[in-house]
């Protein structure tokens, strides 16, 4: 048992960037979760979609995937770009109506 | 220890660290930062991981691009001073539960699960590949990823220059 | 890049760390001082005479030692770690570039596959270092130029992008060894050499392009809006002071160097002589390099103490109304070019 | 479309030939003087440090007036009638001893106003340019060449000999007054003696003229 803790401490396969991507995703959440602001919930999605892209990378590299996974994580970025830029266009207008991004404040439906 | 694995455990230290200073900072401006460093160690990883076209898009587009537009984002929207940029936390005990459940769950599903692992040799040439890729199999998701980005751009330019338009208008 | 990382010893690693750094560093040295005489000459003047004797050569060189003596003062109010670790940031951003530089024929720091891709990549993060620095020294004229730097790089990273793309188009290749080993040979007009530049009249267009659009990005006259010293007081780097600015001072210089010999590789031939098989070789061949990239940097700074500096909206109208459609126009030209002939 | 191309075309060409008058400059002589080691040759009517010949000068004191920031300071005693104070080069005579003839160059201005009024051209600029001192007194220029022991004996003089004169002229306002005393109190015994013989006016209206 020795052995194999030390075996695979010495050589990162790919339950070792699973690992870190599920810390990195959880702390996503947490992010998304627990904070009121736009912009930081916006940051803690970042988060999760890298979490979820070293997922599919570290398939591509381990697994029989191969570079379809890398080709997913392409797209993710693409998608991501797209998403960042969309997103903060919305909060600079809901800023701008409601003269704050605290989430909680923001319900109304009607500007 | 060979240098692959020195340069994993580095980089996922700064990457996890980052990511923590990220949601943990009050500070909004220092979690933007910090945001930065977790993506240039997700970059790392991706090198470690052969994927260097990737490695090399995730900072052209995440940090050349998306970082800076966060950042535009909370200069613009924070009232006034440079240092005023707290922000308030709520939800901290329900949250901390989910994510270190989930964090708990992933990682024993992980550890537990066979993965049938092939070992494949390295990769010398992503892009030739990649690009042989998309102008084959992906050609389809291709274009749609480009209609997206098109009206994801017309529809960011619409919402401001309706902003600032507005803004002319009411003041 | 992974290849390379597995397969090389420690000390070649330090080794080929260590031949950009130098390079980076004389260069530094020598340019600083470079800048002080054009600027000197172009006004009558002389420019530094009394360090060092012949033509005050030793100038630059007592700056630093008094810069190195200055003591560093820190802002109280300012982000103390993100202060201090901004100019780090800012020539690590650079320096790591200069890896996929051919520097001759026979040395080059990494030879990958996504050379150009990289090294455009790794030189975005430039950007944020200044936002970083701009925001965290605390000064409403700092966080101002940080926030029209990054405005101004982000936007003109679209145009060099679009004209570096216009090169791949050409060569099919992002590697920059491969891109300068297919501009060797004189063939153009029995006498001109291989170069881009001569190969395609819309490469031209390109390389004028490719120019404004580096000048921008290196923050240079006329489009030095980020530390604007009339305007700013000299943006970002108001706080700064002693090495920190120091380094601030090379990492803008090495990133004026470094598109400069992008320019080289890209459109000038790189490393090839431009006398065919005449004076060429591993160290000829690193002599035209520097050349040509010193070349470029003159005409910057020979640009430098001509032109006056552009207003905000000028820089932006520029960019997006003038300079992108262009290049994409030019993208497609170049293209059809290759298709027909 | 034609326009823009019109606007990019004039503004390529503006950019080279300014581009062309910044290397003509480069590769042109420089205009620096390495000025410890060289020194610039001032044209003759350079304004520079005040210089004043002080044997010419006739202590008239114009160039004192004509300064706007009074800065010379002239003292003049006149000259005691046993000495001959000479004559200028110019040939006009001297009749004042200078005993102060000082010029404050810090607070010269250097508008060589004073330098035209002078009769005899005796103040005038002179092209040296280096005279700075670390205290300020030491910019105050003293032309004046008497002794202050010779200044003291020369004032002494010409206090004695104004006393002199002074004490002459009321010597002599006396002896004016005493005759014109005695002649009035002969006139009047006269006009006394006349009125007694024939009456007559004419000795009065002379002795009127007289006072």
């Amino acid at each position: 048992m020795d052995v194999l803790m030390i075996q695979s401490f010495a050589e990162p396969g790919l339950t070792h960037f699973l690992i870190v991507s599920a810390i990195l995703f959880s702390l996503g959440i947490m992010a998304v979760l627990s904070r009121r602001n736009t912009i930081m919930v916006l940051m803690g999605v970042e988060l999760i979609l890298n979490s979820a892209n070293i997922n599919f990378i570290a398939f591509s590299r381990f697994t029989e995937l191969s570079l379809d996974g890398q080709m997913i994580g392409l797209f993710v970025i693409i998608i991501a770009a797209a998403e960042a830029a969309v997103a903060l266009a919305i909060v600079l207008n809901v800023y701008n109506r409601f003269k704050t991004i605290n989430l909680d404040e923001i319900s109304l439906l009607k500007g | 220890m060979e240098l692959t694995t020195i340069l994993f455990y580095l980089f996922s230290i700064v990457t996890i660290g980052a990511a923590a200073v990220m949601v943990f900072s009050k500070n909004i401006v220092h979690s933007a930062f910090a945001l930065m460093f977790a993506l240039i160690g997700v970059a790392a990883l991706y090198v470690l991981l052969y994927a260097d076209f990737l490695a090399a898009t995730q900072l052209l587009v995440y940090v050349g691009g998306i970082l800076i537009l966060i950042l535009f984002g909370v200069m613009l929207t924070s009232l006034g001073y440079t240092f005023n940029f707290r922000t308030i936390t709520v939800n901290l005990v329900p949250a901390t539960v989910l994510s270190t459940g989930a964090a708990v769950l992933l990682i024993f599903a992980f550890v537990t699960t066979e993965w049938k692992i092939t070992e494949v040799a390295e990769r010398p040439d992503t892009v030739y590949d990649l690009g042989m890729m998309l102008m084959g199999d992906y050609i389809l998701p291709f274009i749609v990823a480009g209609v997206l980005l098109l009206i994801a751009i017309i529809g960011a330019i619409l919402m401001s220059t309706r902003l600032s338009a507005e803004n002319k208008g009411g003041t | 890049m992974t290849q390379y990382l597995l397969n090389i010893n420690p000390i070649a690693i330090l080794v080929h760390a260590a031949i950009p750094l130098t390079i980076i560093l004389v260069y530094a040295l020598v340019a600083i001082w470079a800048e002080r005489k054009v600027a000197g000459f172009i006004q009558d003047r002389l420019g530094p005479m009394r360090v060092g004797g012949w033509h005050g050569w030793a100038q630059s060189i007592a700056d630093l030692l008094k810069l190195i003596q200055k003591e560093d003062i820190i802002p109280a109010d300012s982000s103390r770690f993100l202060f201090k670790f901004a100019p780090f940031m800012m020539f690590a951003a650079s320096y790591a570039a200069f890896a996929v530089i051919p520097f001759s024929s026979s040395y080059i720091g990494s030879n990958i596959n996504i050379g150009v891709f990289y090294l455009l990549a790794v030189t975005s993060v430039l950007t944020l270092s200044i936002i970083m620095a701009g925001w965290a020294s605390n000064n409403k004229w700092s966080l101002l130029g940080g926030m029209r730097s990054a405005a101004q790089l982000v936007s003109y990273e679209v145009p060099t992008i679009a004209t570096v793309l216009t090169v791949i188009v050409v060569t099919g290749s992002l590697n920059l060894m491969t891109i300068t080993e297919m501009q060797s040979g004189n063939d153009i007009l029995g006498f001109l050499p291989n170069w881009l530049i001569f190969q395609n009249p819309f490469l031209l267009v390109a390389f004028v392009i490719f120019f404004i659009s580096i000048l921008a990005e290196s923050h240079r006259v006329p489009f030095d809006l980020p530390e604007s010293e009339s305007e700013l007081v000299a943006g970002y780097q108001t706080e700064y002071s002693g090495m920190r600015w120091a380094m601030f001072m090379l990492a803008e210089y090495a990133d004026m160097l470094l598109l400069s010999l992008l320019g080289a590789t890209l459109f000038f031939g790189g490393w090839n002589s431009p006398f065919g098989e005449f004076m060429s070789g591993p160290f000829w061949s690193f002599f035209w390099f520097m050349l040509k990239g010193l070349l470029l940097v003159f005409v910057m700074m020979w640009i430098r103490w001509t032109l006056p500096r552009y207003r905000v909206d000028q820089l932006m109208y520029i960019c997006w109304s003038i300079l992108i459609p262009l290049s994409f126009i030019n993208l497609v030209l170049v293209a059809l070019w290759e298709v027909i002939f | 479309m034609v326009e823009a191309f019109k606007n990019s075309w004039i503004t390529f060409k503006s950019i080279f030939i300014g581009m062309g008058i910044t290397i003509r400059h480069f590769f042109g002589k420089s205009v620096t003087l390495q000025y410890p080691d060289e020194r610039p040759v001032l044209p003759n009517n350079a304004r520079a440090k005040l210089y004043v010949n002080i044997d010419d000068c006739i202590g008239c004191n114009l160039c004192a007036r004509a300064c706007p920031v009074n800065c010379i300071y002239i003292d003049t005693v006149p000259s005691t009638s046993d000495v001959d104070l000479g004559k200028t080069s110019t040939g006009n005579p001297k009749r004042f001893w200078l005993t102060r003839f000082d010029i404050d160059m810090a607070k010269c201005m250097y508008c060589d106003l004073c330098v035209h009024p002078c009769p005899t051209n005796c103040i005038y600029m002179v092209s040296e340019y280096e005279y700075s001192e670390f205290n300020r007194t030491n910019l105050i220029y003293h032309f004046s060449n008497l002794e202050p022991a010779m200044v003291a004996e020369v004032k002494e003089k010409a206090a004695n000999e104004a006393a002199e004169k002074q004490r002459q002229r009321e010597e002599m306002m006396r002896k004016k007054a005493e005759e014109a005393k005695m002649k009035q109190i002969e006139a009047k015994k006269q006009a006394e003696e006349k009125n007694d013989g024939e009456k007559g006016s004419e000795p009065s209206k002379k002795e009127n003229g007289d006072s």
